[in-house]
């Protein structure tokens, strides 16, 4: 069966065109999408998480105030009972600071995975099938290690 | 039931009348006075005049400060400085959420400290007086540009105060502006705007209107564009626009550009009928600029070029600085300056360029399909039409944040650089269309050595702002 | 008497010790040292391997300045802020007229107190290590650029001093440059330069040299242009060059520019034969620019759009102040990538204009009549051609301010901005070419209301700096 | 018979393209054209003048220092006995003065006309034919005046 993922950008953000492409991505790749869009709040990803019974949250963040956005979300998920994977993704420092130093201060925030805005699509999807367990047939393996 | 018909005459007075009441200002509304004060300007600022009676594209940048005093400078530096053709009038974005309370305070603010904490001219706030002080200031017309789904108000005090062109729609000002507007409230909205436009326009003084062609600003294709730009069209003169301007944003393929030009025209002018004076707008690219002036002057170096070919009646110059934000008033100068030279030096060349006419086919045909999938529909209402259409994905606009689009349709590139659909989702084209985009986009699949990926639609986004057209794999990929 | 044949190996060796003793640092030149330089220099520095291997158009700025420390610094922000895939050592005025002692007060002020009162990098006065230090100093092959008429000594020095291209030649930097200079004499100066490439292309280091295309940069017509490269061209071969970049300078018409490169390309082949590596180097508009940095972007805007679409080897890139003279290093550069990003955004779209080919065989056949006259006068020897046809008129420069030519040729812009013959004067075209030529400016005639006029011609030579590309009547007039 | 004019650019200037159309137009309206070019002295002037039995110099200068260069040119004229027509023209002082005041200045160092950068090659020929007093045709006067 389909698993389903939680899509959106957090905070006051709009920047909607990297989770555009990777709501695409993920709905090729076989996952049940629910995509927030733009401008979500913790709430809404919680609400919607639990709602659809869903096994991992995507966040997304462009302008820089990722960090503030996310404070204490791990906490309300695990409040909620919602023991679900979380990555987060984008450009998520104002200024360019050395991304190891980024990454630890959202695992810090209990994210499980943290990715820069280089990302292609085909890496997260590669990381949430390892992360949730799903097989890979050998063409897509190669396609993702490609 | 949202239909597209005129709204009745008693309607739109009790319509006015409410959203009047709405803010102080819009008590000085008074429509016989404002026809009287439209009739007392000279010829040089009737915009529709002007712009319909140009012979090669005129120029208008984009402007717009809190205070009165400080917006006609602005307006001078870029008439003067800037040779600006047609002058513009940027509204803050506490007006475009009918946030008029705040918008007051950044008015209150900018006024007492010189501080500018709003991103425009709060012209609600102004009211009808300090529009026409604005209006009989400069020697140019001026328009109101904004980005307002429910731009009622705004209209209604912007045309009491002279100002005789006012851009937006239904559409193209909620679906890549907003998250939660309904859009049938918005097409109610805007079908009051263009019915105040009418009402002007019956009466003599024609209100240009001018749908936002460039949509979500990120690889458009045409079709959708032009699809949107008809429909915007078509609900405006149901209202008695008489005044057209349709908008298109550069995608930067120079034959794709001028191709889709003349289609938004052409189309325009069948779907509009004879009696309605049909223009275009080409606006320099709105996606992201190089973080550098110098590269940004090349990408308005491309728009100058395609405009000279293309000849649209008006061009939206973009600045030097487009990267970091609003920019000075200089390089807003300059950036018209730069379109001009280009312009002027090409025009007179009459390039024709080979390839423009099959581009030309395939968007009209595809434009054609999307709008006609509209009509049906609606059963030929194309109010009704549009809400379905929008709800089913038969309409989609790639990179929307609004729910009341499926933003289920992506772009991307093919080898020339062309925007093609790569992701048609429930798009209404037919299957010959499908098989075009599928065929250009393999070719530069086959070409970059890999396959079609989501990877080239975020590539490609980023290109223009990285110093290419085309996001190709990198070396070190 | 001058003949177009190899100079003898003695005689090479003679004239070289000769010039080398007309000033100090001639000494330090060895031949068989010098080659081992430049067979220790990686292959990122071989100048001609390095542009003929090019995938896409190369771009070179000019520059120079008198001291060697302040010539690395501004290389180096060239190459790394103006992603400069060429580098220039633009040479100083006094050098240009053989006249190393002032060059010398000038470069001992510079050093004193950091004046410049060179115009350029004095290489002779630096000499053989000075011109090394620089060669080592940068990433990127270096050429010299300069405007010499007797250009012996500049050659012996910079060839042994590492630089693997010069550009000029005995029309190209005597017509335009100078008044007094003899031709004949001219020529024979540029046999030894051409004849000491040639010493070194035979021991494996390929000189790589370049005639000055853009010739008085006022209105060339591209057929003079062209018959112009080609002659120096065979010329430089007889010496045994064998790797030639011909230029040409922007006229501003977009489908003339295209035709004139391909035209000179494919008859540089021609007449070059199989056994020489030509290559073509376009120059950005080399006439008047707008005094405003904005309306320049836009004037090097349409010459990166034209390489996009002719894809020359090289552009020689202008900056936005080029109005005001030698620009800052900053405005330099930014020129540079103003132009990249034109090209980048362009090149892969693959741009066809309607026009070319006529264009093209028009170009081609014109100068095909003038090469061939050359040819017919010097019975086959072009050297001797060469002399007669500038001296009958056969051959002319339009604007030219040397004696040696007649100067008598005009030209004008027809009614679509391209370059053709107003006055023919003696030059040796066919009645079915100047027939063409007429017609085009008859139609431009008709189309502005006035006869063909003298006054065409001045209001062409200032209608780019004012602003357009054809100098129409003004309403004015 | 024709006239004889000489051409030249005085000084160190070097601008030719004003010169060049000059003496084409002069040219095809029937002179005798001795064009000494550009960067052409006093001496040299004179000594072309004498040689040709002009009757009219024309000096161009667009680099404007054309009043140094002309100090005492009227002077050596009369001393070689050449009384003869002299018009000067281009841009005559550095920076935009009032062009009236400039006419004023050469007209006082000797020039019979001034002339600035924007004039017709046209409106020269129709000064030299009153100034030498050559009749014009009607089908010239017409195009002289339009």
């Amino acid at each position: 069966m389909a698993k389903t993922v939680i899509l959106g950008v957090i905070g006051s953000d709009a920047h909607v065109v990297g989770i555009t492409i990777l709501e695409q991505a993920l709905s090729a790749a076989g996952f049940d999408v629910v995509n927030l869009g733009v401008q979500t709040s913790q709430e809404d990803f919680i609400t919607a998480a639990r709602d659809a019974d869903a096994e991992a949250v995507l966040i997304s963040s462009l302008y820089g105030h990722a960090e503030q956005d996310c404070q204490g979300f791990r906490e309300r998920l695990d409040e909620a009972g919602l023991d679900i994977v979380t990555y987060i993704g984008g450009n998520l420092a104002v200024g360019q600071d050395d991304f190891e130093e980024t990454r630890r201060r959202f695992r810090e925030l209990g994210f499980d995975r943290v990715f820069d805005s280089e990302t292609d699509p085909e890496d997260a999807i590669a990381a949430l099938r390892q992360d949730l367990q799903i097989a890979t047939t050998e063409a897509e393996r190669h396609r993702v290690e490609g | 039931m949202l239909r597209d018909e005129p709204i009745p005459g008693e309607q739109l007075r009790r319509i006015d009348e409410e959203i009047r009441g709405n803010w102080p200002t819009g008590q000085a509304v008074d429509f016989e006075e404002a026809i009287a004060f439209h009739e007392s300007l000279p010829a040089s600022k009737r915009f529709a005049d002007v712009l319909e009676a140009a012979e090669k594209p005129l120029l208008q940048p984009r402007a717009g400060v809190p205070r009165l005093d400080d917006q006609i400078d602005l307006l001078e530096h870029l008439q003067n400085a800037g040779q600006a053709d047609l002058l513009p009038t940027t509204i803050d974005s506490y007006t475009r959420d009918n946030e008029y309370e705040k918008a007051q305070q950044g008015l209150d603010d900018a006024r007492a400290d010189g501080e500018d904490t709003l991103n425009g001219f709060p012209a609600v706030n102004h009211g009808v007086d300090g529009c026409r002080e604005l209006i009989e200031a400069l020697d140019a017309p001026i328009e109101v540009r904004h980005g307002t789904p429910d731009a009622r108000l705004l209209a209604s005090i912007t045309f009491a105060g002279g100002f005789q062109s006012f851009e937006g729609g239904p559409i193209s000002y909620n679906i890549p502006y907003t998250k939660e507007h309904d859009l049938e409230e918005t097409i109610r909205h805007w079908q009051f705007v263009d019915r105040l436009a009418g009402a002007y326009t019956e009466r003599g003084v024609r209100i240009n209107r001018e749908p936002f062609g460039p949509l979500t600003g990120t690889l458009v294709p045409p079709c959708i564009a032009i699809a949107v730009m008809v429909i915007e069209g078509m609900l405006a003169v149901t209202q008695g626009v008489r005044s057209i301007t349709l908008g298109y944003g550069q995608v930067g393929n120079l034959v794709q550009d001028v191709a889709a030009l003349h289609a938004l025209r052409s189309l325009g002018e069948e779907y509009l009928g004879d009696d309605v004076a049909v223009t275009t707008v080409f606006h320099e690219w709105m996606g992201g600029f190089p973080p550098d002036e110098a590269r940004a002057n090349g990408v308005i170096g491309l728009g100058g070029m395609t405009a000279a070919v293309a000849q649209p009646d008006k061009v939206i110059t973009k600045s030097p600085q487009e990267f970091q934000g609003v920019p000075t008033k200089e390089a807003n100068a300059a950036g018209l300056r730069t379109t001009r030279q280009l312009v002027d030096m090409v025009i007179e060349q009459n390039v024709q360029l080979v390839g423009v006419d099959r581009e030309l086919n395939l968007i009209q045909k595809a434009s054609r399909e999307l709008i006609e999938e509209v009509l049906a529909l609606g059963d030929g209402d194309v109010a009704q039409g549009t809400l379905a259409a929008f709800d089913s994905g038969a309409l989609d606009v790639p990179f929307a944040p609004s729910d009341s689009a499926k933003g289920d349709v992506l772009p991307a590139r093919d080898d020339d650089g062309r925007i093609r659909i790569f992701e048609f989702a429930d798009l209404a084209l037919s299957d010959d269309v499908k098989e075009i985009h599928r065929n250009r986009l393999d070719s530069r699949a086959d070409t970059e050595g890999r396959d079609q990926t989501f990877r080239m639609v975020a590539d490609d986004v980023d290109a223009i702002s990285d110093g290419k057209l085309i996001g190709r794999p990198q070396g070190g990929d």
